[in-house]
């Protein structure tokens, strides 16, 4: 299960040229953990090398410590599983002086993932983000519009064009023009690619897809909600058919020119090279391994080989050549 | 990059019935090494064709680091909901990967003082080891064994081998005093002198050991047992609110700062009724009006 | 597996009352099969007595014969299912002489499922089941607003209130007063509640949630789009926490009188007792098991039984005084 | 209820390799009795936990009736994906889950004709049994069994008992004449004076053997192989443009209207690169526009 999918290929595979172009960001590799996936890289650092990734990816911070919702704060679901955390994080401050130095010590290129309750907010964490003294091994900041667990629904940025574009002029008003930003957005929505417009609009330099969706578990015993939070984020590979369809939507409005070329981060169910295969040829440019980690803490780096040994197998020189295949393969 | 921490794919080599649960032991190549008492593992279940995604944690019951298979590891499982069937419907060869040592270990005294261990249930798996710890550095052991009835205690034999005394109850009175460990504690502690009094079971009794330890001028060092989606510190869903040094309460993770926590850190005051709220003055409780 | 869950409680289960009341139609049992997830009842009746079900919904009749789509038709996905059948059917002509009047031959409660691809197609079709010979078998119709399937996405009426509100509207108006309608509700939109606000403010007498979800699978050999309609719907246990939480969400908006209080009728992901216990307690007033019937073509039959059971082990003398029940009993 | 179709826990009682592909006996009780050579039967795998919901559907190889285990059902099953390498990898006494005998036999001819049957891969393995069926009402039988190598083919020996004659093909010439089936479906078509020729494999296989079947004026009876999510007729997955009597074409089940049907009366035409395209003459076609 942990194995490389493949055996084959695997001297072809290191072949295989697996940089790719993140707005600007020229990563080694496309593989990333998922925010809230891998805390801030310490604990998973004792499973696989974080500079092995193109980029680690960071729990959502926001900018005061938040100890999160009470517990449970989980539920096992069919493939997947049920979270509602309730963004637990130390604050931008501790965060950027314990974290991202301890990130920036160990080379890991580093997509900082942030939050805020009112755009404000957002803009004051990256602010304070790009005044850090760590802020060197930044590679990206994820603008984490779509949170469900968040207490009021009603606050979720990414259900909105224009709450998510405010959000993300904001932030990109207060970094540097050669850091990418990255709306991360929730499938929750009616239309996904209206979102994507207004945050393309506002200044993201790409789009990360998707958040968990809105979910929720009964406990059958008690007849009362599992989660302490009620309602939590599904995650995993039972999700992943969602993944693939909001990166195929999004694509498809980029090439038909209803929204600027802009780099996918694809994220959502990625447990194998084939699973990541499938974000890539939908038209992820990136991939990020969450849930599966929880499963394999090595899975993050074991996929991105996988992803290299399937790639070399198909005849792809460059990973980058893989990026969308599936638009140009329909009848 | 492992820090002591290895994931191994792991092979069963023995599976035995003991009461209501099942004796597994997985071979485990370098896990024992850096294994101690009160640490745990992280087990996958299902096999490549599950839709049980997150591993299933087992107290170490105990590690041998060498012999004929290389390094072994046992746990003691109750099968349960879908994940703990699976495990002990295997049968010896099939295999299982395996993370581990996790957490932070019982912390062991620097004095020969006299202890005591209490174990609920399935919990007394990881105390055998840790007696033999004690003992080895001149603790006199007691230990103490509840459960709900006789079949739901594990280990009295393995007790009577490595302890001073052993000390049983069951709720119906099917082995030893009828009622809980909290009713026997106070005495056992008194009687023996004891300056620690290590526990292992469910929230409710750890409770109740840290009540009975400070009432009795003893130090509780429990491991709690927490839901847990990753084990590895990576997911924030294994936290419970616990005071730390500085006197502040935060919900701190059990999979990487516990699962053994001293009993007086915990904040019990904030469990009932199966949930755990943040303590209002928790660093970052949620305001009112809520985050 | 396929067993009893418990074996306990089965005396008890037999004296829990599992009748329920679904906008006037009065059924024996909750339980009842999905729409084009049992054909129209001959297959499955081979594995169980349709009488026994509290209803045999009907695969989604439309106004003319429907060859669907091409093949490939579905994929499997972690713990689901994608499908894109496009709706294959007789027509409803064919439907009333031969189908319907088969079921109604064998004694079972039918609720037919129709769509159109105008709202005035649903009318046509309601008012020729209405003046069908076999219309008397017929307990409700089911007015699918919802399919991802049908070419347009543009055309999913349940994405919009107000094209679900007219729809619902038409249906009702050919319909006998005493013949309950319900609106099939997708959960691939921003606001669920407003889409139910819509139906039932047209006259829906009850809801059905969910749908499936708009997903996607991609062939990572071919490295194109897995079923030939591109996207699909995705089913199954992987999306069972979606449906437990659109019902929970719009059966809240009922308590806090958001929204007037009407049936729903559950779907998604019911493989189990347990699962359908998770439905009802959230605020389904019954349950239909789809996908679930492919792994057990017995499954509609047997998840009754089970759910009958776990509500004599928690003491339930009526299955109606389990609907709703978790919303008692949060904190 | 069941007309002839039973659901039933399937206990595996011997499983062996048979070259590329793993020859599986199942008990099956009540099964054989309705079952008849084309008919396939739809297993569960993965066990309680899989994340693998959809059964996967296997030819009928052969049935016994009775007998110690009372009635048993073999396959021969290609390990491909989950399912198959879950199926291939059971051991003895496991169980499953095993719904049949399910679609429609293979006809038998009403007079004592000679038959040619051929067979691609592991779909060769209904075909002894229905080459039993045949000379039983006094058929010569003909079989032709072609694969890729010499491992893929099925049952060369078998054939040589049950079969007056029999031609082998291989791809890579490993076994037999090299080149495909297609290749020696004349010759042996005009030597025997075959009146019917059955198939069972690929469909590329399946739509030569029509050809070739037309050409020599023999008729053609083809078990098609389609993706099924549920095997017994409920979810219209597994369907493909079929001539009907009346001359419309439909979209036919072949779960449940096949998935034995006349070669010329499937629309071969539809099929290319793996996709099959819904004929603009079929009742109810998308019209231009779409549905
Ligand atoms: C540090 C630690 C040590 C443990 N030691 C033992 C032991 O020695 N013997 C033993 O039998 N059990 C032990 N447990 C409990 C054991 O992990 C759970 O009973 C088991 O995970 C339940 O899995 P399941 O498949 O039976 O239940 P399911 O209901 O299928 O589990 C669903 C999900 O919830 C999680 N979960 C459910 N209950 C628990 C729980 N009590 N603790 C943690 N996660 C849970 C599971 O890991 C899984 O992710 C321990 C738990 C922890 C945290
Ligand atoms: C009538 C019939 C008879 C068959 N007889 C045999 C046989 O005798 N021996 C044998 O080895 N195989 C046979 N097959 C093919 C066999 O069903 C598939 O190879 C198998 O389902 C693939 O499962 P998997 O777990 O390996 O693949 P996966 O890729 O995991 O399958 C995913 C899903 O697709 C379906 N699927 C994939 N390929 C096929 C296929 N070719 N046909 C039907 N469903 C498919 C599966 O059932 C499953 O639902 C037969 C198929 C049919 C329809
Ligand atoms: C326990 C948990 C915590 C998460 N926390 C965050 C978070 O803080 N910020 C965020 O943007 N996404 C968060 N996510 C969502 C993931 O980053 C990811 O988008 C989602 O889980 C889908 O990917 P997966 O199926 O690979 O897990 C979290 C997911 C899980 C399971
Ligand atoms: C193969 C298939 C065909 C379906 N066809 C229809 C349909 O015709 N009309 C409809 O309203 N829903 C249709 N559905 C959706 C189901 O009725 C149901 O809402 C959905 O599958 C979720 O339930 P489940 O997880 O129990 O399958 C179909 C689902 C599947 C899997
Ligand atoms: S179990 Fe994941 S952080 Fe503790
Ligand atoms: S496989 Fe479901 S209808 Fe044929």
């Amino acid at each position: 299960m942990t194995m490389l999918e493949s055996a084959v290929g695997v001297s072809a595979a290191t072949s295989v040229d697996m940089s790719t172009d993140l707005g600007g960001a020229v990563l080694p590799s496309p593989m990333m953990t998922a925010s809230g996936c891998a805390a801030n890289g310490r604990e998973l650092h004792r499973f696989l090398d974080l500079r092995e990734l193109g980029a680690f990816v960071t729990k959502t911070v926001m900018a005061q410590p938040r100890s999160g919702r009470g517990t449970p704060r989980m539920a096992e679901t069919p493939s997947g599983m049920l979270n509602s955390i309730g963004l637990q994080g130390p604050g931008i401050d501790a965060f950027v002086t314990k974290d991202l130095a301890w990130l920036r010590s160990v080379g890991a290129r580093v997509l900082v993932s942030i939050a805020g309750n009112t755009s404000g907010e957002f803009a004051d964490v990256a602010a304070r983000l790009r005044a850090s003294d760590a802020f060197d091994c930044v590679v990206g900041v994820e603008v984490n519009i779509s949170c469900p667990n968040v207490a009021n629904r009603g606050l979720v940025f990414a259900c909105d064009p224009l709450a998510s574009g405010k959000t993300v002029a904001l932030v990109r008003e207060q970094l540097p023009r050669d850091i990418p930003i990255f709306a991360k957005l929730t499938p929750d929505v009616t239309d996904l690619v209206s979102i994507a417009q207004a945050a393309v609009k506002a200044g993201a330099d790409g789009l990360t897809m998707v958040n968990t969706l809105l979910g929720m578990v009964i406990d059958t015993d008690l007849l009362r909600p599992q989660v302490a939070g009620v309602t939590g984020g599904l995650s995993g590979p039972a999700i992943r058919p969602v993944a693939v369809r909001a990166i195929w939507q999004v694509r498809a409005a980029m090439l038909e020119g209803r929204l600027p070329r802009v780099p996918i981060i694809g994220v959502g169910g990625v447990r194998t090279g084939r699973d990541a295969l499938e974000l890539v040829a939908a038209g992820a440019s990136a991939v990020q391994v969450g849930t599966a980690a929880f499963n394999d803490p090595g899975a993050p780096a074991r996929v991105g080989r996988e992803l290299q040994s399937l790639l070399a197998e198909r005849g792809f020189a460059r990973f980058s050549d893989a990026v969308g295949v599936a638009h140009e393969r329909i009848a | 990059m492992t820090a002591g921490v290895v994931q191994v794919n792991g092979e069963l080599i023995a599976t035995r019935r003991a009461g209501a649960y099942h004796h597994l032991t997985f071979v485990a190549p370098g896990l024992a090494e850096h294994a101690r008492p009160g640490q745990f593992v992280a087990l996958t279940v299902g096999g490549p064709t599950a839709a049980t995604l997150l591993r299933r944690c087992f107290s170490i019951h105990r590690v041998s680091p060498s012999g004929t298979y290389g390094g072994t590891v046992d746990v003691v499982v109750s099968a349960k909901g879908a994940g703990t069937q699976w495990l002990t419907a295997l049968r010896a060869h099939d295999e299982t990967d395996i993370v581990g040592p996790l957490g932070r270990p019982f912390p062991l005294p620097t004095e020969p003082v006299p202890c005591v261990l209490v174990g609920g249930g399935y919990g007394s798996a990881p105390l055998f080891w840790l007696a033999e710890a004690l003992r080895e550095r001149g603790c006199a052991v007691h230990l103490v064994l509840g459960a709900a009835t006789e079949a739901r205690l594990f280990g009295v034999v393995e007790g009577r081998r490595c302890a001073d005394t052993v000390t049983v109850t069951t709720d119906d009175g099917s082995l030893g005093h009828r009622g809980w460990v909290s009713d026997v504690l106070p005495g056992v502690i008194r009687d023996s002198g004891a300056a620690v009094v290590y526990g292992c079971g469910p929230m409710g009794m750890l409770r109740s050991v840290t009540e009975v330890a400070a009432a009795e001028g003893a130090v509780a060092q429990v491991a709690v047992e927490e839901s847990m989606a990753c084990g590895v510190g990576v997911c924030m869903t294994c936290v419970l609110p616990v005071r730390g040094n500085d006197g502040l309460t935060r919900m701190v993770r059990s999979c990487v700062e516990g699962p053994v926590f001293r009993g007086d850190r915990v904040r019990w005051d904030a469990f009932s009724d199966g949930l755990c709220r943040v303590p209002a003055d928790a660093v970052g409780a949620p305001r009112a009006g809520g985050h």
